[in-house]
């Protein structure tokens, strides 16, 4: 007993490279405890107590930054490094927006405050975990930790069939795929004997890799991530949930969640499937090039501002699979491609959380998502018509707000690759860029153009988080615009392969 | 001498094997097939006892345990539960399948073939070594060392499972 | 004197800034702005007449025939410059620049004077001064050009101003049809203007000087191809400008403009430009066309377009009922002289002849507006509303009459001599077929104008001239008459035999070295078309003794007492005349000729306009809006169509969903591991 | 160079932006100062324009001047690298004079739904773009500049603009979204093939090492970004209906500048940089722009509508630019440049007056329109004074863009086909006699005649102050430019001797 | 044994859990069936892990199980709300959001 005692080694622990999460979750008891203790009618404390312990989780992030260096921990399984940092901040910035957006929304929804909050935290949490996770058990296990309480986000407006609905197709198809992916991970790790990324990395690419079941294996653990980044043909649960879910959580989950999603793609492919780009290149040129087209043209015939905005984030999700299809071809434009990857990732969420907050906003008063609804906002709701506007453009990539540095950066990742296959996916994302304009455009045409639907002129009150929330998204949207170089600068540091 | 002794219990696994896998694929297409609600998780439950005896052939006492735990004692039972809840007819009731099971028979076939033809591929008579027995010790000391954190993580997961379906679940 | 000359620039530019002073000050002066005008002309007329003196003190330099003046080429300012050529802004004046700029001065001023009486009263009285002084500035920017960009700007000047000019009275649909048809054909010529100045721009190594241009075509510098693309193109500006077959239509129709206009146009500027650019860049003509070469002649574009022109004129002046269309077959006859004259090489002949034929010109057009001023109360007419007019308005009758007889050329007259000469280079230089056309074309020019005159002035009075009450114009009209026909009368024996100033003045040395024939004066030529004329005039007299009954044989024995000299030949032309050409003239020949011109050419040109409106109609009608525009609606019907089928694979079941991507991940994963295996 | 030197172009480009700002930040209902401060804004832009023309050096306007070369986007190599030579000096004046006017024409002018703050400040905005785009001499930063206008004239189209103008501006922007699109693939393989560097000198120097098949694709899609702009034919039929439906003002700015970027970026980018594939492909532009010339001026023909007429006649007459462009010679280039100044100006003012006229009538409709110069004289004047103009009368602006570029294309670059250009003249040539063709079949239909029954009555004001004050510094122009083209040809030569540098080696 | 032995029959049960989830209409049964994939991913972590001696396999074993816990119960949450307002729980009757 005594000898296995022993062998019980207390693990490595680097305390500092945790303590992001350690912060988080406390924050997350703290919020869990709170919310029983906190009186019914000021649950909104419990929501600035989240969001406070968003923003501090914050400053072990900016330690470790300032410290520097790469920290590996279980045998490379667990690693805090520049691009754990980057996403960590992100999701923790994410997370604070989203919060800031939902809280009137949730108070005056009367739905459950503090459980909310606890739900989006540990959500948060497991996207924290993501960026680090560098196994394949580690990723499972974040993936299940992001997912689970978001297949309950979904659902949080109870009485309202709609969002049962959004919450029970996000949730069997969350699971389903989430087997599958399991199911590819299992023989990975029977072909590898190994869960940790870095050290499959070799074997994969040797010939033991070039068995037909690696290829199945790794396309099906893709497949987790192709859903939950709502890759065309992995998409169809986006509309339907985007429409259902409330709409904070609808921002959520097209921008956090999406997030990690691309956040374990990009450890999967950049780390452990390294050199095979034989099974993904192929793999993610189809893809991309669905998702953008299919997202872009279903999007055009869409009535609701939500489904259109969702339909837009699955060709948006497009967009960022493109330099997964280009990357490969040679180191350099490997590097560029992670970039790519990761600079878009970032202004799209800034862009996306922004579009999102005008829709929580106009809802306050429209109490609709028709597209209809948005007639003449102009005229009674300028600001909000030109915050919605510069967001709008800014997923459509129009200078000199900060989605066209997206795109820039994979058009650029595509060029840098060269060969027909590139530039042939370079030209479709063209295309589809000025088909996407089109939706974009026509919101905006709603909005400045069409008269007021009921001549109801009544301005639109903005609580002051939604306000602070659209703040923040505008300033990062145009600043990235005009000065790109703050965000292109994060993604070069976080590229995972240098 | 040893190793007639493993071709011995090589032969008794394999016929063990070979009963409880029957069993488990009859189970297994009863549990997709039947007409009752009920009747299926019962024959969920054959599977996962199966499942269980396998591990157990695969000197995976722990996890066999852990099996019959969760899944035999707890997730059938909540599935029953489930069952309960949502009133589904305790009896026969003849439409439990949608209009779409030739489709799913078709995707399901397919991808049995793709899986069989890759995995043969793969490992096509590769033979399990002699069983060795893992101790639960072992995989203690693993889950507390190189997996620690995918521990904790599941353990908030399943506060914010639980928190999250408490909140779903109930009336209001 | 060089100073003069060098400052021959100010000619030009007074009238252009008359323009604009009466433009932005005309309306707010006593005289509407026309003082501005007048005056101008009149400072422009006295320094053309200095520069012309200065001219003639110029030194010549070499001997005999081969003496002559040099040209003064004086650069003013550099254009512009680019692609390091430098384009220079320039004036070049010679014999043919002091001769033009006389007399488009002097027409010009008198036609100004003309209108202040003329017009009086009208609508747009400032604005029709302006015009008029910028369209002689366009003229006298014309004949000063050094370059031929300079001559492209005075010609689209002229252009323009036809165009304000002719619609003057833009009220009237017709008024305004006329100046848009003037102004398309012209500038359907003028497609040759630009391709040809181009053309000699690049052979002459990239200069515009018309000087460097003639010097370089004469020296054989030049790649004939070139030489006969750029002559040919710059001739197409000039069959358009100087309304020459087949692009004479619009000139008739011009006629829709004031009748000062008409005279301005006629006369002294616009029409004439055309010859003059031939003239000015007959280094060209001359070594493209080969015209003094031996064996090529006879047939030269220039020489063929010129005679066809003065036939195909002529014939239709007969069968106009207005007299001003009369007098635009006229010129457009007579511009085919000048053109044919310069090409059989009768370079001085011609340029003699725009000289003469611009003051007999601008008193024809002058008198038929005294008529319709004072006579026909504003009716062009001859038919309906003249006729008996002489004993009410002698003055103009007799200058028209002296005007007509110079056109008609009879000796001493003014046309005598010029078309004398071009018939003596035609037939001298070996252009026999030119020499007949030109015979001919004197004997119909001589007829038509008896009709035309007789018509207006004789007779009994008809219409309006017997409604309204005839009387004499008052002296701002008289005057230019009398000085017009003056000059008519007298400007020939400028280049008389033994004087012969004209031509030695007009020589320069681009025409000395190139050796264009100078012919001397011949009594055999100078009898012969005074003869052909004498028998046109008595062949309209017959006509109309014949056709007009009891009046006739008035006019008849008239014309008997005034030619009675030739009675030998009488008989001989009664038959010839009467039988063949007038019989045909009358007959089928110029309603044939007529119908030709206006369903056929006309139609042509009108065609042009309603066929490029029809293909305009089809172009935008259905390529660009159902076929380039379409496309690219489609495209996007096809994207939304699309997005519509795609939707339909959304249609809420959860399970079908999963169903798809299962199957999709299925059928990828065999794909995949059947690549990944190959 | 004294201090504000560095600053001045800078400052031209973003003190209209500052503008813009002042004028979102006044009260909704003061207008008058909304309208001050976008005038004052634009006027000092102007003032500044006038100091960079004051202290220009003319005797090398091939070098860039007033450079400022900053940091921006390192990551991408990208920079802050502004300065003008003689090709951009002009159609940056032009397009700070063109706002002013606009501003000033703008006054009482607003079209509905009025609002006059949102306008000034998208007008401001779109100055910013045009200047920017003219200055920048990075390729990233000339995107960016390209792209900035989009927005505001898709506004200024869509929310101002007549009664189709919502189809009209998203066709606008989606035609131009496209060219864009395919124009930064362009970049980004300049970008990789040319050195890493988005550095235009910098890439004018190095570009011609590019393999030619190489050459031959990026200038294909440098070619759909700028000839969509142009716009050359097939990809013109934005054109048509973007200025049918804008607002006065928009058409103007849209004809007069906005159209310019198109053909600037060939000048700028496409033509020094991939000379090789400039060269392969100048047969085929120039084909385009003759079919341009004649087309445009076929579908003038057809036009019932005088805004429509004059978006047509743009099209023509860009062929005769790019025309100019598509010779590879400096006599062409610098016709273009000098077509693209003047056709700004001219069809500028034409838009100006299409405005004025439906202002007036409230139809554009040719047919119902007629007697223009018996009820407003001045204003029928101005109209045929532009016609004249346009249809490239010599001693007015219009010819020196027109006959210059037929000029140069009897003898192209050296590789060119000679015959094959010399077509392209003839053809163009016969485009001139059609240019009169509509523009005075226009102004007979509308100017001549008398008043249509409609209109006999009603009376029409004539040209009133603040059109004085918009149009005169215009029409002054397009006399002072025609009569002396030597002020903008010796601007521009140098520079176009740069561009043309490549060719220049054979011959030209 | 064969390694394949257990591999195929975590592949049959995969398939018949799919199978099982795309066919049935009940979102207990569909529960059920997605048990069904879980255990066959089981089967094949065990048996690699008896295959390769590596714990790790087991460790993923476990935390599938716990996680299959987690879900099941989230899952039956969710099916207890739709049936709560719907009455129902036929999957094929959510379709109220499409398109």
């Amino acid at each position: 007993m005594l000898a296995a005692a022993a062998a019980l080694k207390t693990p490595y622990f680097d305390y500092h490279a945790l303590a992001p999460e350690i912060v988080l979750t406390g924050v997350l008891c703290i919020v869990l405890v709170a919310d029983l203790i906190v009186d019914e009618t000021r649950k909104y404390l419990v929501t600035q107590l989240a969001g406070i312990g968003l923003l501090g989780s914050l400053i072990p992030i900016l330690t470790l930054a300032v410290s520097g260096g790469t920290r590996s921990m279980f045998g490379g399984a667990y690693v805090v490094d520049d691009f754990a940092l980057v996403f960590k901040a992100a999701f923790l910035i994410m997370g604070y927006v989203v919060l800031l957006m939902s809280s009137n929304y949730i108070e005056e929804g009367d739905y459950y405050e503090g459980e909310f909050s606890f739900l989006l935290l540990s959500s948060i949490l497991g996207m924290v975990v993501m960026s680090s996770s560098r196994d394949l058990i580690s990723i499972f296990v974040a993936l299940e930790l992001l997912s689970i309480p978001a297949y309950m986000l979904a659902g949080w407006r109870k009485r309202d069939p709609k969002s049962n609905e959004a919450s029970m197709k996000y949730y069997l198809l969350g699971v389903l795929t989430s087997g599958v992916m399991l199911y590819g991970m299992s023989l990975v790790f029977g072909v590898t004997h190994t869960t940790v990324l870095v050290k499959m990395q070799p074997l994969l690419s040797s010939g033991l890799g070039h068995q037909p079941i690696v290829a199945i294996g790794l396309f099906f653990i893709v497949v987790a991530f192709a859903f939950k980044v709502s890759a065309v043909p992995f998409h169809f649960w986006a509309p339907d949930t985007y429409e259902g879910a409330p709409t904070p959580v609808t921002a959520f989950l097209s921008v956090a969640s999406k997030t990690a999603g691309f956040v374990a793609l990009l450890q999967l492919i950049y780390l452990g499937f390294l050199g095979r780009h034989d099974v993904w290149a192929p793999m993610f040129w189809v893809l991309a090039a669905l998702t953008m087209t299919v997202g872009n043209l279903v999007a055009l015939r869409q009535t609701n501002v939500v489904r259109l905005l969702a339909y837009s984030s699955v060709a948006q999700a497009g967009y960022i699979l493109v330099p997964f299809a280009v990357a490969g071809s040679n180191a350099k434009a490997l590097h560029s491609a992670q970039t790519a990857s990761i600079v878009y990732l970032l202004i799209y969420a800034a862009m996306n959380l922004g579009a999102f907050a005008v829709v929580i906003a106009v809802a306050r008063k429209t109490r609709s998502g028709e597209i209809s609804s948005y007639g003449g906002l102009f005229q009674y709701a300028p600001g909000l018509t030109l915050l919605m506007t510069a967001f709008l453009f800014a997923l459509a990539g129009i200078p000199p707000l900060g989605g066209w540095f997206a795109k820039f950066y994979v058009f650029r990742s595509a060029i840098d690759a060269g060969g027909p296959w590139a530039v042939a996916l370079a030209v479709i994302a063209g295309v589809n860029s000025v088909i996407a304009l089109f939706y974009y455009a026509n919101i905006a045409r709603e909005m400045w153009m069409s008269p007021v639907p009921d001549d109801d002129r009544t301005p639109i009150s903005v609580p002051p988080g939604l306000a602070a929330a659209l703040g923040i998204s505008v300033i990062v949207v145009v600043a990235i615009g005009v000065y790109p170089q703050a965000f292109a600068h994060l993604g070069d540091l976080a590229s995972l392969a240098r | 001498m040893i190793l007639a002794a493993t071709q011995h219990l090589d032969v008794a696994q394999n016929i063990v094997f070979g009963l409880v896998s029957l069993s488990m694929v009859v189970a297994a297409i009863r549990v997709v097939t039947t007409d009752n609600v009920v009747h299926a998780a019962l024959y969920l439950v054959v599977v996962l006892a199966g499942v269980a005896v396998d591990y157990v052939l695969l000197a995976a006492e722990f996890i066999a345990v852990v099996q019959i735990l969760v899944y035999i004692g707890a997730i059938v039972v909540l599935l029953l539960f489930g069952t309960m809840l949502t009133r589904a007819p305790i009896g026969k009731s003849a439409d439990l399948d949608n209009d779409q099971r030739w489709a799913a028979a078709v995707v399901s076939l397919f991808l049995l073939g793709v899986l069989g033809w890759a995995l043969n591929d793969a490992w096509g008579s590769d033979r399990l070594p002699p069983a060795q027995v893992q101790r639960t010790a072992d995989v203690g000391n693993s889950i507390f060392q190189t997996f620690v954190i995918p521990f904790e993580v599941v353990s908030i997961l399943l506060l914010a499972a639980l928190v999250g379906a408490v909140v779903i679940a109930r009336r209001d | 004197m060089n100073t003069l000359l060098r400052n021959a620039w100010l000619i030009p530019a007074i009238p252009v800034l008359s323009f604009v002073l009466i433009i932005f000050f005309g309306k707010r002066l006593p005289k509407k702005g026309s003082e501005i005008g007048v005056a101008a002309l009149g400072i422009s007329l006295v320094l053309s007449i200095a520069t012309a003196v200065a001219w003639i003190s110029r030194h010549p330099v070499g001997e005999g025939h081969e003496k002559f003046r040099h040209a003064v080429d004086h650069n003013l300012f550099t254009w512009f410059s680019m692609g390091g050529t430098d384009v220079r802004f320039g004036i070049h004046v010679d014999g043919l620049t002091v001769t033009m700029l006389f007399v488009v001065t002097l027409v010009s001023f008198l036609v100004h004077v003309f209108s202040t009486e003329y017009m009086k009263g009208d609508r747009r009285y400032t604005h029709f001064f302006a015009a008029l002084s910028l369209f002689t500035s366009g003229m006298l920017i014309l004949v000063t050009a050094a370059t031929t960009l300079q001559m492209i700007l005075g010609w689209e000047i002229m252009g323009l101003c036809s165009f304000m000019l002719i619609g003057h009275w833009w009220e009237e649909q017709a008024n305004s049809d006329a100046a848009l048809k003037a102004f398309f054909t012209t500038r359907t010529g003028d497609i040759g203007l630009l391709v040809g100045v181009s053309v000699l721009f690049f052979a002459a190594d990239r200069t515009f000087n018309a000087a460097k241009i003639n010097e370089l075509a004469l020296d054989g510098h030049m790649s004939h191809w070139a030489l006969l693309m750029g002559a040919t193109a710059l001739f197409v500006a000039v069959i358009g400008k100087s309304a020459q077959f087949p692009l004479h239509t619009w000139l008739p129709d011009a006629m829709a403009g004031p009748t000062p206009v008409s005279a301005l146009i006629h006369a002294a500027t616009m029409v004439v430009a055309g010859v003059y650019l031939v003239a000015r860049m007959y280094g060209v003509f001359w070594s493209a066309f080969s015209i003094g070469a031996e064996g090529h002649a006879g047939v030269n574009p220039i020489a063929i377009i010129g005679g066809i022109t003065i036939l195909i004129a002529a014939a239709l002046a007969f069968v106009q009922a207005d007299i001003k269309k009369v007098l635009a077959y006229s010129t457009v006859s007579q511009l085919g002289y000048m053109i044919m004259g310069l090409g059989v090489g009768a370079w001085t002949g011609a340029v003699f002849h725009i000289f003469t034929h611009a003051f007999f010109k601008a008193g024809l057009f002058l008198g038929a507006g005294s008529v319709s001023h004072s006579g026909s109360h504003h009716s062009f007419d001859m038919k309906k509303d003249m006729g008996g007019l002489k004993k009410h308005m002698p003055i103009t009758y007799w200058t028209f009459v002296v005007c007509s007889v110079a056109l008609a050329g009879l000796p001493i007259l003014a046309g005598f001599w010029s078309k004398d000469e071009i018939l003596l280079g035609a037939g001298s230089n070996g252009y026999t077929a030119f020499l007949v056309v030109g015979l001919i074309g004197a004997a119909m020019t001589a007829a038509y104008m008896t009709r035309c005159v007789y018509l207006t002035f004789h007779g009994e009075a008809r219409g309006n001239a017997a409604e309204h009450h005839p009387h004499e114009s008052p002296p701002a009209i008289t005057g230019p008459l009398v000085v017009l026909a003056s000059l008519a009368a007298v400007s020939g024996l400028l280049n008389a035999p033994g004087f012969e100033l004209f031509g030695k003045l007009n020589l320069n040395e681009v025409f000395a070295h190139a050796g264009i024939p100078e012919h001397h004066f011949s009594l055999l030529y100078a009898g012969g078309s005074t003869l052909i004329a004498l028998l046109g005039i008595t062949a309209g007299f017959l006509w109309y003794f014949r056709q007009l009954g009891p009046h006739g044989i008035t006019e008849r024995s008239r014309l008997l007492r005034a030619g009675y000299v030739f009675l030998d030949q009488k008989y001989f032309l009664d038959v010839l005349y009467t039988d063949y050409i007038i019989g045909g003239i009358k007959g089928p020949i110029p309603r044939a000729v007529y119908w030709f011109n206006q369903n056929v050419l006309d139609g042509v040109v009108n065609g042009v306009g309603v066929g490029a409106r029809a293909v305009a109609n089809f172009v935008y009608d259905v390529i660009d809006q159902k076929i380039v525009d379409g496309a690219v609606n489609g495209a996007g019907f096809s994207a939304e169509e699309g997005g519509s089928v795609l939707r339909v694979i959304q249609n809420g079941r959860v399970q079908s969903y999963a169903a798809v991507m299962f199957g999709v991940a299925a059928v990828s994963a065999l794909a995949l591991a059947l690549i990944v295996s190959r | 160079m004294n201090g504000f030197d560095h600053w001045a172009l800078t400052a031209a480009v973003f003190l209209p932006l500052v503008g813009a700002v002042l004028v979102g930040l006044v009260p909704k209902t003061d207008e008058t100062l909304q309208k001050a401060i976008a005038l004052v804004t634009s006027l000092v832009v102007l003032a500044d324009g006038a100091y960079l023309l004051a202290r220009f050096d003319y005797g090398n306007s091939s070098a860039l001047q007033f450079e400022v070369n900053r940091h921006w986007i390192d990551a991408i190599n990208s920079r802050y690298h502004i300065g003008i030579d003689g090709i951009s000096l002009p159609l940056l004046l032009l397009s700070m004079f063109i706002t002013v006017l606009c501003v000033i024409y703008s006054w009482d002018h607003f079209p509905e739904p009025h609002n006059p703050k949102a306008f000034l400040m998208l007008m401001l905005v779109l100055e910013v773009g045009m200047n920017g785009t003219f200055a920048a001499q990075d390729l990233i930063l000339f995107f960016v500049f390209f792209e900035l206008v989009l927005l505001p004239m898709y506004f200024m189209i869509g929310v101002w603009g007549g009664a189709n103008r919502q189809y009209a501006s998203i066709k606008f922007f989606l035609f131009t979204l496209f060219g864009s699109a395919l124009m930064i693939l362009g970049f980004l393989a300049l970008y990789f093939k040319g050195g890493q560097t988005f550095d235009i000198p910098t890439l004018i120097n190095q570009g011609g090492a590019i393999a030619h098949a190489t050459q031959l694709w990026i200038f294909a899609g440098l070619f759909m970004g700028f000839a969509i702009k142009v716009p050359m034919f097939p990809f013109h039929t934005w054109l048509p209906d973007a200025h049918t439906e804008a607002p006065t003002v928009g058409s103007v700015i849209l004809a007069a500048i906005l159209l310019k970027l198109g053909t600037y970026g060939f000048i700028r980018i496409a033509i020094p940089i991939l000379p090789e594939a400039a060269k392969s492909w100048a047969p085929w532009i120039g084909g385009l722009a003759v079919i341009g010339i004649i087309y445009g001026a076929l579908a003038c023909l057809a036009q019932k509508d005088l805004k429509r007429l004059i978006a047509f006649s743009s099209v023509a007459h860009m062929g005769f630019v790019m025309l100019g462009i598509a010779t590879l010679t400096s006599y062409g280039i610098n016709a273009a440049v000098f077509g693209m100044v003047a056709h700004g100006l001219i069809t500028g003012m034409l838009f100006f007056l299409a405005g004025s006229i439906q202002e007036r009538f409230h139809t554009r409709e040719i047919s119902r329109l007629g007697g223009l110069l018996v009820q407003a004289p001045q204003l029928g004047w101005i109209l045929g004074f532009c016609a004249m103009a346009s249809l490239g009368l010599p001693g007015l602006a219009g010819f020196w863009g027109e006959f210059p570029a037929i000029l140069s294309s009897y003898q192209p670059a050296a590789g060119l086909s000679e015959p094959l250009f010399r077509f392209y003249m003839v053809v163009a040539s016969v485009g001139t006699v059609f240019a009169a063709g509509y523009l005075l079949w226009m102004y007979q239909r509308t100017a001549f005649g008398v008043p249509k029954e409609e209109f006999e009555h009603s009376h029409i004001h004539d040209v009133h102050g603040p059109e004085w004050i918009a149009w005169a510094p215009l029409l002054a122009l397009i006399v002072v430019l025609g009569v002396y083209p030597h002020l903008l040809f010796h601007v521009t030569d140098g520079a176009v001797n740069t561009v043309t540098a490549a060719f220049k080696a054979v011959g030209n | 044994m064969l390694l394949n032995e257990f591999l195929f029959l975590a592949a049959f049960l995969f398939c018949v859990g799919v199978y099982g989830a795309l066919a049935r209409k009940n979102a207990v049964l569909v529960l059920m069936s997605i048990e069904l994939i879980l255990n066959a991913v089981n089967i094949n972590l065990v048996a690699f892990a008896a295959y390769g001696h590596l714990i790790a396999g087991q460790v993923f074993a476990l935390f599938v199980v716990a996680i299959a816990a987690a879900e099941v119960g989230v899952g039956l949450a969710i099916v207890l709300l739709i049936y709560r307002n719907r009455h129902s729980v036929d999957l094929t009757s959510v379709n109220s959001m499409k398109g």
